[in-house]
């Protein structure tokens, strides 16, 4: 089994697919050198420069060039540079590619890949470092899922291409360098299921993408600490699969919802209300959140670090919850 | 293309999308070329059939048989029958808030249609699309969209497609004078020009946006010019003169098809009727929209078509009413259709 | 006390300012005649047409264009048609707007109101009946209202103007024309508080805009079956007004947050995460929602009838909430 | 205006805004004129200071002092001091993510700038905005944009309220020719001739958008054409020859001033160095950047001044030393400045 960085996996993934299915275009900015970070380089060179499509700085355009590509037969994997751009897509995202499908009454069929990068890495502040995945759990049509490791990378950018519907594919600037082993051929079907990732009896900590590792690294210190820990990693966020969830605080009756992006209006919103609906009776204390401030992410390093959720903010949410009680 | 075949075949009760099928068997090319009396008159007959279909809409709008936001392109039929009467069935249209006449130039059938507006399940898109969001997929109409603006780029994707396949397909995006402003459209000229794409940019200059004139929104008293500005040939037709439109479109759609790239075809036209149904119209004198009125493009094709006898004056008669009847029958089909369950209201949003 | 339509009230806010402040001017597509629905008619007549100015088609423009007269000293109220076109303005609005002053360090300010006009009413379809006000409780920086009634939309546009932050002002559609009494000058401060509108013991029901209509009807109706129902009107949902939700809920130990956007992703999910973080060990059952399906808005009237909750589905979630017991 | 009494005053230490107010008392109105030798020099002198500070920024990056996503501007000098040192203090820029040269030109205070640049809380923005995000509200530098094209309306908007306010006032934004493939700035080009507002469009058109030339981007050559499908004045000039640059900024403040509405000033240049620090560079030949490096601005304008003996030799050195000692000060009050506290993450949120 190869082991590849999160970056290559993505690129394993996609390349998998390109080979596989002439329908497969890729569209962006600088994409076909590889884009900023060299996710898709060496695709041009291999499949033909009539695949990789460089585009103008036109993030709205492209993308509905890339949904009428869609609607037409190709399956188009568009990049956003930068998930701050897709601020500039949001029309084409939600109103045509999320909707025409239902619209359509059936008609219409949008197998389209949006790859965006988010997150907090390197400093580069407030329009380079946002997560806003959370958006998308509130458009109806739209799938979005989240890797937090090179397997699942590969698997998911497999899945979200072969599906018929838009998939928004979330990665992360700050794993891009991280490596681990890939199946080859991919591991198997990813998408809409979470992974439990850590199996544990006291606490349960729901992760998204980054935010995993820190979470991953909280539950071994606890276990130091005699508290087990059960992990799991969200990876998809719609669909959300809400009975892993409540399956885990059936068993552990507490739960944390971790992920980087500003805690008001984010994921673990979603994730909160869903077990509280569906597992009231088992909790024993609150689900809490770690996430970011509800602040523009800052530039300087001492304000980045601080943003950003890690290990201790997890293990004090951990003890929060075991601490908390009726008053 | 011949028109006719298309139009008796819908008479007799076939779809729109089988009609056009029909029709496109024989399809001539290149697109550019003189046309003979029959096919002008089946041009003046689909006129015909976009006018009645839209008096029809408002009929039963201000009967409430039909709710929604309706925009009635009544005035402004040369245009659509202009573009779509040199278009195949799997050439791709793309439309806008205004959209019915080019669905139905395009051989979308107007019963199915005509349910859409009705709400019904026998409707296009079940009802859940309504009059601005049309789809006719089996006749080449992919879809309309209530954004200003929202399928010009859509329109790139295909024709991005279409070259990719190999297959001579043109894709075709109708849009209005205000879309005109919109960083989507402007953004789309660059990649067409950019990538030579087989699309067509057609532009409805009716004049006004909402309630807004032209010059209002722009210092840019013609729209082509920034196509010209990117090198995308474009021309500025009377788009209320059907022959114009076919001329300046027949040139584009050879040159779509020849690889030649994008064309931008302008036509200058009016809204006869209100923004939406049911606006009252202040913002306009009544003296213009007299003035246009005499430029009513069925009038004046028809007066084109006498001056060269192409036709007899039953022949104009039986245009207008066999229009009138297939319309009624659209209108009954849709409004004797089952509503949707409203348990449908939550299936179909993913594939 | 003047009875005013909600459309009226709103007008009568704006214009209140306007008269008093020479730095507020509107922006918008066919404001200076009205609008579609007639909000700013009159005001460029008295006020001079230089204040009201008609724009072009160029959501994204308009709005940055508001945000730097913003930065330069006026306070302008730009107007987004409908909030499906928001999609084409959220980069200025999301990136610049909302960060601006943070990321300035404090160096700037953007006194901003954006104006849209949500929800469904009339069979308009998907590009023209959304509720996408979650998104933006994800934005920090910014500020979100949604008065519910003529005396709330007076006031909070008031409110709102003299901010001196970005504060999206939600109008609905529905309500444009539901008349009530506004105290004239204003009713007060009505921002970052929600309104307890009815006092009950046995549930409380939490709703936002159009919904609280069939809150309060559903209260009526439950209150003939001896059923007490608090009904609070969200009304601000940035800042969120939690204090008043968690007292409420101390008392009746049940809560039901009801909106017409989708649920997926919605306020009702932001709601649920926080009041359970603060109430939990008060809650007898679980926090629910009273939303949309997760669908893009159909048209026909049978399903667009389906898609917006009523009296009747709040009816039914009092009585499951009121049913709902550990398994 | 006089760039020296800034100059001296600076490097005695008074903020850029200080100084920049300092020098525009006398500040002689039309902008277009004809510049004296002392003028010429203070020119050069602002241009080195540009120069020194970015190469300083890039050491200390190569030495990580400072972190970020870093873009620079070396060799694009002659645009950004050519085009503010026509401006007053209270005219308002708005530069993007290349935009250090563009902040200093106006008079931000190079040590608060590179405090910025640092992450300190002696920065202009306490550390929270960094590199591509610069705002210097008391030099007039209104705000940068990690965003391509994201300044180009705020423009417009400080531009409607300066002539709401009667001012006299312009608006100056930068951007790229990358940018005028954005949607809002073809927006904003509409926007701006409709309304006629007192705003200068300066592109910097170095040939590239990160690693993608322009002819891969756009087929319009000359991105002033788009300004002149408007109706707006636009020229395109040599951006590498500060005196060009300054002639058409001339005509063009002085329009803006004269209520004559908007300009375009199209300036041709290069980076001399990658799309950001740290970039390779593998998609520009070398010959190319040598070709580039003999059209250096700096030299460039040097040669020019000695040619006019407009100063000494000993003038020449001077203004690279003083920028040198100014920017290592500047260096050292960064580095030496506190960092934020962590707490102050979550303030300053809502105004
Ligand atoms: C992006 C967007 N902004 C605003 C609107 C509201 N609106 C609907 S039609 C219209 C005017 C469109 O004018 P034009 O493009 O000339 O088409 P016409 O109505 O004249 O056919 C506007 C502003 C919209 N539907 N979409
Ligand atoms: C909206 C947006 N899309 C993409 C990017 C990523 N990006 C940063 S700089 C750049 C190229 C900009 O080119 P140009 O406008 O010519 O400016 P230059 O870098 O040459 O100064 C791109 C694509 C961005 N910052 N913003
Ligand atoms: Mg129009
Ligand atoms: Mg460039």
């Amino acid at each position: 089994m190869p082991e590849l960085s999160y970056l290559e996996a993505i690129r394993s993934g996609l390349l998998a697919e390109m080979r596989d299915d002439p329908s497969v275009y890729v569209f962006g900015e600088d994409v076909a050198l590889g884009g900023p970070f060299g996710v898709t380089q060496g695709i041009a060179e291999e499949l033909g420069s009539h695949r990789v499509v460089n585009t103008p700085i036109s993030e709205g355009t492209v993308m509905g060039v890339a949904i009428g590509a869609a609607l037409s037969g190709l399956r188009p994997v568009v990049e956003i540079m930068f998930v701050d751009f897709i601020t500039l897509a949001m029309d084409q995202l939600v109103n045509h590619a999320a909707k025409l499908h239902y619209m359509s009454g059936g008609q219409l069929r949008v197998p389209l890949t949006v790859r965006v990068q988010c997150g907090v890495q390197g400093n580069m502040g407030a329009h380079h470092s946002q997560s806003l995945e959370s958006w998308f759990l509130h458009v109806p049509g739209l799938k979005v899922v989240m890797p937090s490791n090179p397997a699942d990378a590969d698997s998911l950018m497999r899945d979200a291409i072969r599906d018929d519907n838009p998939v928004l594919f979330v990665e992360h600037r700050g794993l891009y360098f991280t490596r681990a082993e890939v199946p080859e051929g991919g591991s198997g079907r990813a998408m809409d299921r979470a992974a439990v990732l850590r199996s544990g009896t006291d606490v349960t900590v729901a992760a998204v993408s980054r935010m995993v590792a820190p979470a991953r690294e909280a539950a071994e210190a606890l276990a130091a600490e005699g508290i087990s820990v059960e992990v799991v990693d969200l990876r998809s966020l719609v669909p959300l699969d809400v009975e892993t969830l409540v399956n885990s605080v059936r068993k552990t009756s507490r739960l944390i919802v971790v992920h980087e992006a500003v805690e008001q209006g984010g994921v673990g919103a979603e994730v909160a209300a869903r077990v509280q609906e569906q597992a009231l009776y088992y909790l024993d204390s609150p689900i809490l959140r770690v996430a970011a401030p509800n602040a523009p992410v800052p530039c300087a390093p001492p304000l980045e670090n601080f943003f950003v959720p890690d290990k201790e903010r997890v293990v004090a949410a951990v003890h929060r919850t075991l601490a908390s009680q009726p008053a | 293309m011949n028109f006719d075949t298309a139009w008796k075949a819908g008479i007799q009760g076939r779809s729109g999308a089988e009609n056009m099928k029909a029709a496109k068997q024989g399809s001539a090319k290149p697109a550019t070329r003189h046309d003979d009396s029959s096919e002008l008159l089946s041009l003046l007959r689909h006129m015909w059939v976009i006018r009645a279909f839209e008096e029809k809409v408002s009929a039963l709008y201000a009967a409430r048989e039909i709710v929604g936001l309706l925009h009635l392109g009544i005035g402004q039929e040369a245009v659509a029958v202009g573009v779509c009467g040199l278009l195949d069935t799997d050439d791709l249209v793309y439309g806008g808030h205004r959209s019915h006449g080019h669905a139905i130039a395009k051989g979308a059938d107007p019963n199915r249609l005509m349910a859409e507006l009705a709400g019904r399940f026998t409707g296009y898109c079940r009802g859940k699309g309504g009059s601005m969001h049309i789809v006719a997929a089996e006749a080449g109409f992919v879809t309309a969209s209530g954004v200003v603006g929202g399928t010009v780029p859509l329109a790139l994707g295909a024709a991005f497609a279409a070259r990719e396949k190999g297959a001579g397909r043109v894709a075709v995006v109708f849009f209005g004078d205000g879309a005109g402003q919109t960083g989507p459209f402007h953004e789309s000229l660059n990649i067409a020009s950019l990538w030579q794409l087989p699309v067509i940019f057609v532009c409805e200059n009716n004049g006004y946006a909402e309630f807004t004139p032209l010059s209002a929104h722009t210092k840019v008293e013609r729209l082509a010019q920034h196509a010209n500005t990117y090198g995308i040939p474009g021309a500025t037709v009377d788009g209320n003169d059907i022959l114009a439109v076919r001329k300046a479109m027949g040139r584009a759609v050879d040159n779509a098809r020849a690889g030649k790239g994008p064309t931008f075809v302008e036509c200058l036209t009016y809204r006869l009727r209100g923004h939406y149904e049911g606006d009252p119209g202040k913002y306009r004198e009544l003296s213009q929209l007299a003035d246009w009125k005499k430029k009513d493009p069925i009038a004046r094709f028809t007066r084109v078509l006498k001056r060269r006898r192409a036709a007899s004056a039953g022949d104009f008669e039986k245009a207008e009413s066999d229009a009138r009847a297939l319309v009624d029958a659209a209108a009954e089909f849709a409004l004797s259709s089952p509503w949707p369950e409203p348990e449908e209201t939550a299936t179909q949003v993913c594939a």
